[in-house]
């Protein structure tokens, strides 16, 4: 427990629309340890960004949220907007999705980051603060830092400005750092790039990163845990290595299938709209092993034996199981696994 | 099937002094009936501008276009009419290829009422029928735009180019905007509509993997300069242009 | 706000209504003079009393409403017109064609209002006509800067680029595609417009270029009443209170539509 | 610097058109200044020959070209004639009643901008809340009522009922409050909406979700970025307001008693005194195209793609 | 903490009916406000005035008028006559005779073509120069200089004041003799006033303009002038005569009537004076609140219907009589104008010593049967035009609408047509149009100019408003006066004319206007005359 820097427990996020209740997020369970990258994979309506978001409760306000962070013992919903703010940027930092629009067009870089360093570092001369702001985009390997401090947003391109995002998260040296689709439209040379500065923006700082993308390449090469989401639900979750080569819910497989390095073959069907969803499992009219169990029942997070995906052991997964293994331990939403 | 001599584009920024940057450098290759050329290379590269001399849509500032031989460089709007109909593209950002204020059917009977190639009756007949082909449920038909997915647009989009029958199309980035499976069930499509309707391909992408995955032969293209030509195999295994090795170990990093 | 706008709607509704039924509701004729009642006080005979020459006020603000609200209607949907056409035009075309027709507008925006509606009020000698050019002249420019705007956000969608791909024509292009797309906020200026228009109208006739007698729209009335609004408050309130009630109908229902038209609010998606 | 000329540039034909249009209508319209200059008192009658003396003596007989050319190489070099009736150099007219004018236009802007800004500030904020009911409710009310109507009833309010402020007039600050909350009023009420709008557009943006995630205070978040990015399109509308309410101020100088060069025009145009109406559209025009300036110069500053080259439009 | 859509609509339209009501409210009780306050002339109401009045230059008297009454230094005269700012040679008694001024007696020589002035002595402009004739002669070469000068007031024409004057001679200091070509028996009628001004000889600059504020030697001296915005009068100590009671006058330039009133009553301004100073139905409202008096005088004004004469159906004298006899000019005066002007069927104005009492009739039987005569059973379309400058200082508006009413009943389908005036001039002179409404000043008190203007074949007036009246009596009759130096034989001509005017109608009058102006009981010594008011006699009420 020592290590766990965050424990998500029965996490559900719900929208009033026009259209009806829209669940974002389904019972999300999830434990994010220090200087640990975990990842978080999902497609577009998955509920991955909101998720994202709820940690540091920046959703909109007609969203209405139950369930518990606990972070470092507090629990975040139970913190006063003026207990949150103090968290935000100096805890949990959040790297937002789409760079091209995340940056004030009409104030230069510098100024964005200063405003970010003098919130957390309060009253310092504006030297310091422009070396320090030159620091974090060196820290960063941007070229020339200082110049750039005196650029404006239209005039750095897409990775550029990934990193100019990634440096003001690091800003306030938060100890839960979350990237909200850093790789999203980038160019394949950039994207390794960025891959590249997240990774070893962790190492070096020793601060959690919780990662949310639908890249799958970049998930496999760079985060130690994953989790799986699907129509607002984590189907699927466990150490990256293990999950990428033996993927045990079939929509991981699936969606490891599709992944043109990886034979691009499509699953059927299209993801469930969100104001009606299904009542058993999320997957069950596009899952290729579905039983007639799975379309009633809603299937429960369940261990599999480590070879063999045959055996049953049920467990049901608690935060205070005791004696669990170090390594979490590789889980999913199945009845296959039942 | 279509040959391109020394095609160039220049865009001028400001009329008055004549300052502007060359978007495309001067490009000679061909593309044969029935095969699929790829396009590769990073946003701002000349990749779509390139496209879009192809098919006229903007004015090149010199060179040629033969298209099965005759040289249609020349042709006006009139002249390139009747060439429209085996000339398609489509486009990357899905929720604006459709007309937001029209159903779906009147988009996917657009072409052929304009072209007056059908009576409506039979331009229905043909749509239900295309639409089996892309896998798109019949009773969508009267919904607008914004209520079905993007994977669900670029199908309708496909099916709207079959229409009319075309002999080339050029694809735009037609996945990048979509999630991965979904982005596997187009090109899927894309691939099987390619040999049964005996299509040519100008396929244009960001992503490697996917381009050797749908092409016969990729170009890649660095500043509107196509640096280097040749087979999808080739280009993947031994790149010559220290630009394409970049871009092949950019995806090599992925695989280990 | 979807109820509130079809509340004004309906407001509107009846006013139109109750001016264009005027000859059957109207208790009097309102250009019956009538001396010896001059100046009566709000009475069962007269509901809203009589004015300086002894005429059924509550008539001629029936009979007058059908004037100013149909001309004002009449003005708005010429200025969408020409502001529709020059401005589909300029941001359509681009390059030195939109430079020139923003030069026109510009121009026509530069003629100070008033000083344009008199001088052509003056040309074309007063009445309805002139009334309608000088109008049309001062309002059509900021429609087509509008429209310009719109225009050239709706050229970048790639459906517009899709469909010339086909090989259709430029006007194909504008009346199929171009056009739909306007309707939203070309019907939330309508509406806009009409309330500013009905205003000028009443300022027009404040300065006695108006409408002719005995013509009595409402501005007209509201000028004529300044002398008695003393002793006699009723017969200026009555068509000045009808003025601003017509204008904030209209302006209700412009708020109204422009926020049930332009409210596809994409922060929903975005998030999910 | 070269989209400033650029836009220098394109304002000289503008005025030129101004003033040709002003020009034409004036002479198309019927009257005629002589027969207005010889007959001003109302007691004698001109003769024919007279009046034909006149005409010629005026130039008034010349094409309608040749008239408006003579007119503007005068005007060029900054003389823009005598009016037919005072014989007073137009221009000398024009500047001495300019201030009355402008200081209130001036403040009736500041008014709207006061009216309008703030309310609207609070009304995109503070959303479907009472005070944005309420806002909305007002900024309607204001919109609809007619000009000279509000003026009749602040005068009986406020100068006879009340005896607080001047009916009329031109002198102190006293004197302008009312006509400037009368040309005020309506702008005021759109700009407040204009606010609402943009305002609310610009706390949706993806840069405000950055800048909550700084740990900043809301109110300090929205007035450093989301009201500099919204202040950009309430620019553009403050200049092209400037030029309608300098020629809506006409009414409200004939009610008020306001010296201004509205007030001048209208008798100038009355009376057919073409110098003394072209003046007017002069400087109107001159006021316009600077305003516009002005306000792209700030569009520029505020937006630095635009100053750094590159057209946003 | 989630509402439903129709509630907050709900709340919103409450709210917005509320604030609907509170304006109109508001609207409505700032109107009846002030008409109860004036209405029973509250105590309150009392204590206000006088504290806005005394905290203005105590001695100071703010005046009101609708225009700038010192064109300013390119006029012919800078300022009105009535302002008594400069004195003319001549001027004219209240009964419309010439009378005394700076020109104490005169002589005219038997043959009429010599008129001696002898000048009042001791008068001295406010500059300090004397008046004297080198004075006398200086203006008469300003006047040969500047003619025609135009002016909103009147047009200073050396040859129409004093035609063919030949030359103007000192004969001694304070004396001077006017020398003309053939015979000016009635050159002091046409001396009056605006025809013989008398500034400070070092007043003109080299073209005869003002070169700085008008030296005249009238009981006030204007010491400040803002153009449209007010002329400072000061009272002049060295004035011959009997000085101004009042120290300062100023007098302001408010050129809406409402506005005026409203200034009237909220103790702003003490008074109104000029043309159109307050109209009738203002008048009426003001005196409801006992605070305030009006006071009228005869006018120089007559109001007209001008028919155009040139084509149907007012070619036709009998058409012009039916006009005439159905309008009832009694109830338009008494209803419209609050019975201040007098009717009248006389073309010329009751103000000029000629004057001969024709009563107005009335008559609609005759006046239907007569119409019918000309027009037979069909119905005519006639256009009535309407000056807009009119509309401010008269109901004219009002008039119009009950013109139209009225001439329904003579077949005639009357259209409206509110012209501004140079395109009523326009209208006028190119004769689209059938009836014109106009008034019409007496320029001097000899009517010749005006019978002339109207009724001879090549008259001015009778050509430029297309009113197409030729009578051969008529030319001869007006050959003849011009040539009759006996006043009693004049005069028997200029009857015989006004009672063919009246009963052959080259246009049709309609009353003579009275001039009407409204003060505060605080001031006394203030009232109207023919021109003008009485400004030196004004002073606070002690």
């Amino acid at each position: 427990m020592s290590d766990t820097l965050m424990v998500i427990k029965q996490l559900d996020v719900s929208f009033q629309t026009r259209e009806g209740l829209v669940q974002a997020v389904d019972g999300a369970t999830l434990e994010l340890k220090h200087g640990r990258i975990f990842g978080l994979i999902g497609e577009t309506g998955s509920g991955k960004s909101v998720l994202g978001l709820s940690l540091v409760r920046l959703l909109p306000a007609h969203a209405s949220v139950s369930g518990s962070l606990l972070y470092k013992g507090k629990d975040l919903l139970q913190l006063s907007p003026k207990e949150m703010r103090q968290i935000r940027g100096r805890e949990i930092a959040l790297i937002p999705q789409n760079p091209a629009s995340s940056l004030n067009p009409v104030m230069t870089l510098g100024s964005q980051l200063r405003e970010a360093i003098r919130a957390y570092a309060g009253r310092t001369g504006s030297k310091r603060l422009n070396a320090q702001a030159a620091g974090l985009l060196h820290a960063m390997n941007m070229p020339d830092a200082e110049q750039q401090l005196r650029r404006y947003p239209f005039q750095l391109s897409g990775g550029m400005k990934q990193r100019v995002l990634a440096a003001m998260g690091l800003a306030g040296s938060p100890s839960l750092l979350i990237a909200d689709e850093p790789t999203k439209g980038l160019d394949a040379l950039i994207r390794v790039q960025v891959t590249e500065m997240l990774a070893n923006m962790a190492r070096r700082t020793g601060a959690a990163l919780l990662l949310i993308t639908h890249d799958l390449d970049v998930a496999r090469v760079l985060c130690d845990e994953v989790g799986v989401m699907y129509a607002g639900q984590i189907i699927e979750q466990g150490p990256a290595k293990e999950l990428f080569a033996q993927p045990m819910h079939p929509y991981t497989r699936g969606l490891i299938a599709s992944m043109p390095s990886r034979g691009m073959i499509p699953i059927a069907g299209t993801a469930p709209s969100l104001t009606d969803r299904p009542a058993g499992c999320k997957f069950y009219d596009r899952c290729g092993s579905a039983m007639p169990r799975c379309e009633a029942e809603q299937p429960d997070l369940y261990k599999s034996a480590h070879t063999e995906i045959t055996n049953k052991e049920t467990e049901p997964i608690d935060g205070t199981a005791k004696g669990q293994q170090a390594a979490a331990k590789h889980k999913a939403r199945c009845f296959l696994y039942a | 099937m279509l040959e391109i001599i020394e095609l160039h584009k220049r865009y001028r920024s400001n009329w008055l002094t004549g300052r502007g940057h060359q978007a495309v450098e001067p490009a000679t290759f061909h593309i044969a009936e029935g095969e699929s050329l790829g396009l590769v290379g990073e946003s701002g590269s000349g990749k779509s501008t390139l496209a879009r001399l192809l098919l006229k849509l903007i004015s090149a500032d010199g060179g040629r276009i033969l298209y099965k031989g005759t040289d249609i460089s020349g042709y006006s709007l009139k002249q390139m009419r009747p060439l429209r109909r085996e000339l398609q593209i489509m486009f990357q950002h899905p929720h604006s290829a459709l007309n937001p204020r029209r159903t779906l059917l009147d988009s996917l009977l657009e072409p052929v009422l304009l072209h007056r190639i059908m009576n409506k009756a039979a331009a229905r007949e043909k749509a239900l029928a295309l639409l089996d082909v892309v896998g798109i449920r019949a009773e969508l038909l009267p919904r607008y735009p914004h209520q079905i997915s993007g994977g669900q647009i670029q199908r309708i989009v496909i099916a709207r180019a079959l229409m009319l029958e075309p002999k080339f199309l050029v694809l735009d980035e037609p996945t990048s905007m979509l999630d991965v499976s979904v982005q596997a069930q187009v090109t899927q499509l894309l691939q099987r509509i390619r040999k049964e309707f005996g299509l040519t391909y100008l396929f244009i992408s960001h992503d490697l993997e996917l381009v050797r995955h749908m092409c016969d032969r990729i170009g890649v293209m660095k500043e509107g300069r196509i640096v280097e030509l040749d087979e999808s195999e080739r280009i993947m295994e031994r790149p010559q242009h220290p630009y394409t090795k970049q871009l092949v170990n950019a995806f090599q990093a992925f695989k280990q | 706000m979807k109820m509130s706008y079809r509340a004004a709607a309906g407001l509107l509704a009846f006013v139109l209504l109750a001016s264009l039924l005027a000859p059957l509701l109207a208790p009097y004729d309102p250009n019956q003079i009538n001396m010896a009642q001059r100046l009566a006080p709000l009475s069962s005979v007269h509901w809203l009393g009589t004015d300086t020459l002894g005429r059924d006020v509550l008539s001629r603000i029936l009979y007058g409403g059908r004037v100013s609200i149909v001309l004002a209607l009449a003005v708005t949907l010429a200025t969408m017109l020409v502001g529709l056409l020059l401005g589909t035009i300029s941001g359509y075309a681009g390059g030195w064609i939109d430079e020139a027709i923003q030069i026109v507008v510009s121009i026509f925006q530069g003629l100070p209002g008033l000083a344009l509606m008199l001088a052509i009020a003056g040309t074309l000698g007063p009445g309805v006509k002139s009334l309608f050019v000088a109008l049309l002249f001062t309002s059509w420019a900021d429609f087509s800067r509008v429209v310009r705007g719109e225009v050239m956000k709706i050229r970048e969608e790639s459906y517009v680029e899709g469909t010339r791909a086909l090989g259709a024509g430029h006007v194909y292009i504008i009346g199929r595609h171009m056009l739909p797309n306007l309707l939203g906020p070309l019907i939330v200026l309508f509406t806009i417009r009409i309330g500013r228009v009905i205003l000028s109208i009443a300022s027009l006739s404040f300065l006695g270029l108006g409408l002719q007698p005995p013509a009595a729209d409402w501005g007209v009335m509201v000028n004529d009443a300044r002398p008695y609004f003393r002793s006699y408050p009723h017969l200026m309130i009555a068509p000045g209170l009808c003025i601003a009630a017509v204008s904030l109908c209209i302006n209700w229902l412009g708020d109204g539509l422009r926020d049930k038209l332009d409210t596809r609010t994409e922060k929903e998606h975005s998030l999910l | 610097m070269a989209y400033f000329i650029r836009r220098l540039a394109a304002a000289v034909p503008v005025l030129i058109g101004i003033t040709f249009i002003a020009f034409a209508l004036s002479v198309a319209s019927p009257g005629d200044p002589a027969v207005e200059l010889l007959s001003m008192n109302g007691f004698s009658q001109p003769t024919e020959e007279q009046i034909a003396v006149k005409r010629e003596e005026m130039g008034l007989n010349d094409p309608l070209l040749a008239q408006y050319g003579h007119w503007l190489s005068k005007a060029l070099q900054g003389d823009l004639g005598t009016s037919y009736m005072t014989k007073e150099s137009v221009s000398g007219e024009l500047l001495r009643r300019l201030p009355a004018t402008l200081s209130l236009s001036l403040l009736a802007v500041l008014f709207a901008v006061l009216l309008g800004v703030p309310s609207g500030m609070l009304m995109a904020i503070r959303r479907n809340r009472l005070f944005d009911h309420i806002g909305r409710a007002l900024a309607l009310i204001l919109v609809s009522i007619p000009g000279f109507w509000l003026a009749i009833m602040l005068i009986a309010l406020w100068s006879e009922k009340l005896q607080l402020l001047p009916t009329s007039g031109y002198g102190t600050w006293k004197h302008l409050l009312m006509p400037a909350v009368v040309l005020a009023s309506g702008t005021g009420a759109i700009l407040m909406r204009l606010t609402r709008a943009a305002l609310l557009e610009e706390l949706n943006k993806d840069y405000m979700l950055t800048a909550r995630a700084k740990g900043l205070r809301e109110s300090f978040i929205v007035l450093r970025h989301a009201l500099r990015n919204a202040c950009i399109p309430l620019l553009t509308v403050i200049g092209s307001y400037f030029g309608a309410i300098v020629g809506g101020s006409v009414i409200v100088e004939v009610i008020f008693a306001v010296p201004g060069i509205g007030r001048f025009a209208m008798d100038g145009i009355f009376r057919r005194d073409y110098p003394v109406i072209q003046g007017y559209v002069v400087f109107t025009g001159l006021i316009y195209v600077l305003f516009n300036l002005a306000t792209d110069l700030c569009y520029g500053l505020a937006h630095p793609q635009i100053r750094l080259g590159g057209k946003l439009r | 903490m989630k509402r439903t859509q129709t509630a907050k609509n709900k709340k919103r339209i409450g709210v917005l009916f509320s604030l609907c009501l509170l304006l109109a409210l508001m609207g409505c009780s700032a109107a009846n406000g002030s008409n109860e306050s004036s209405g029973n002339n509250g105590l309150s109401q009392q204590s206000a005035a006088p504290s806005a009045a005394a905290d203005a230059a105590s001695e100071e008297i703010v005046l009101a008028a609708p225009r700038d009454l010192a064109p300013g230094p390119q006029d012919a005269y800078y300022t009105s006559t009535i302002l008594y700012v400069w004195e003319p040679l001549i001027t004219a008694s209240e009964d419309g005779k010439p009378a005394p001024k700076l020109a104490e007696a005169w002589e005219m020589s038997a043959d009429g073509k010599e008129w001696t002035f002898m000048l009042r002595k001791g008068v001295t402009f406010h500059d300090g120069a004397p008046f004297n004739a080198d004075a006398v002669l200086a203006n008469f070469a300003r006047y040969k200089q500047v003619s025609p000068k135009s002016s909103p007031f009147y047009t200073l024409d050396i040859n129409n004041s004093y035609p063919s004057l030949k030359e103007a001679v000192k004969v001694d200091d304070s004396t001077i003799k006017l020398i003309f070509d053939n015979p000016q028996p009635t050159l002091l009628y046409s001396m009056i006033n605006f025809s013989s001004p008398m500034y400070s000889p070092n007043n003109f600059d080299e073209n005869g303009d003002f070169n700085g504020l008008p030296q005249g030697t009238g009981p006030f001296k204007l010491v400040q002038h803002e153009k449209d915005q007010f002329s400072l009068l000061e009272a002049y100590d060295g004035y011959y005569g009997e000085k101004a009671k009042a120290q300062k006058i100023r007098v302001r330039v408010i050129p809406d009537p409402d506005t005026r009133l409203a200034a009237l009553k909220s103790g702003e301004i003490l008074g109104v004076m000029d043309l159109g100073a307050i109209p009738p139905a203002l008048a009426e409202e003001l005196l409801k609140d006992d605070r305030f008096a009006v006071s009228t005088a005869k006018s120089t004004i007559s109001h007209y219907l001008h028919p155009n004469g040139a084509k149907a159906p007012f070619n036709d004298v009998k058409m012009r009589q039916a006009l005439s006899l159905m309008i009832d000019r009694e109830q338009l005066v008494k209803e419209l104008y609050l019975g201040y002007p007098t009717a009248t069927a006389n073309i010329l104005n009751s103000t000029s010593p000629f004057y001969k009492d024709i009563p107005a009739v009335h008559h609609s039987e005759k006046a239907i049967a007569l119409a019918h005569e000309v027009l037979g059973d069909s119905r005519q379309a006639v256009t009535l035009i309407v000056p807009t400058y009119g509309l401010d200082r008269y109901p004219y508006k009002a008039q119009a609408e009950l013109l139209q009413a009225v001439l329904q009943e003579l077949q005639l389908d009357v259209t409206i047509q509110i012209l501004d005036g140079a395109a009523y001039k326009e209208a006028q002179a190119q004769g689209n149009f059938d009836l014109a409404m106009a008034t019409q000043g007496l320029p001097n008190g000899d009517p010749y100019t005006i019978l002339n203007n109207y009724m001879a074949s090549e008259g001015s007036s009778n050509k430029s408003y297309t009113l197409g009246y030729t009578n051969a009596r008529v030319d001869e009759l007006l050959n003849q006066v011009k040539a009759t130096l006996n006043m009693d034989d004049r005069a028997a001509i200029y009857n015989e004319l006004q009672d063919i005017a009246a009963e052959e109608l080259p246009t049709i009058p309609l009353f003579n206007d009275a001039s009407l102006i409204a003060y505060n009981k605080e001031i006394t010594g203030y009232g109207a005359l023919v021109y003008g008011t009485t400004l030196p006699q004004l002073e606070r009420v002690q």
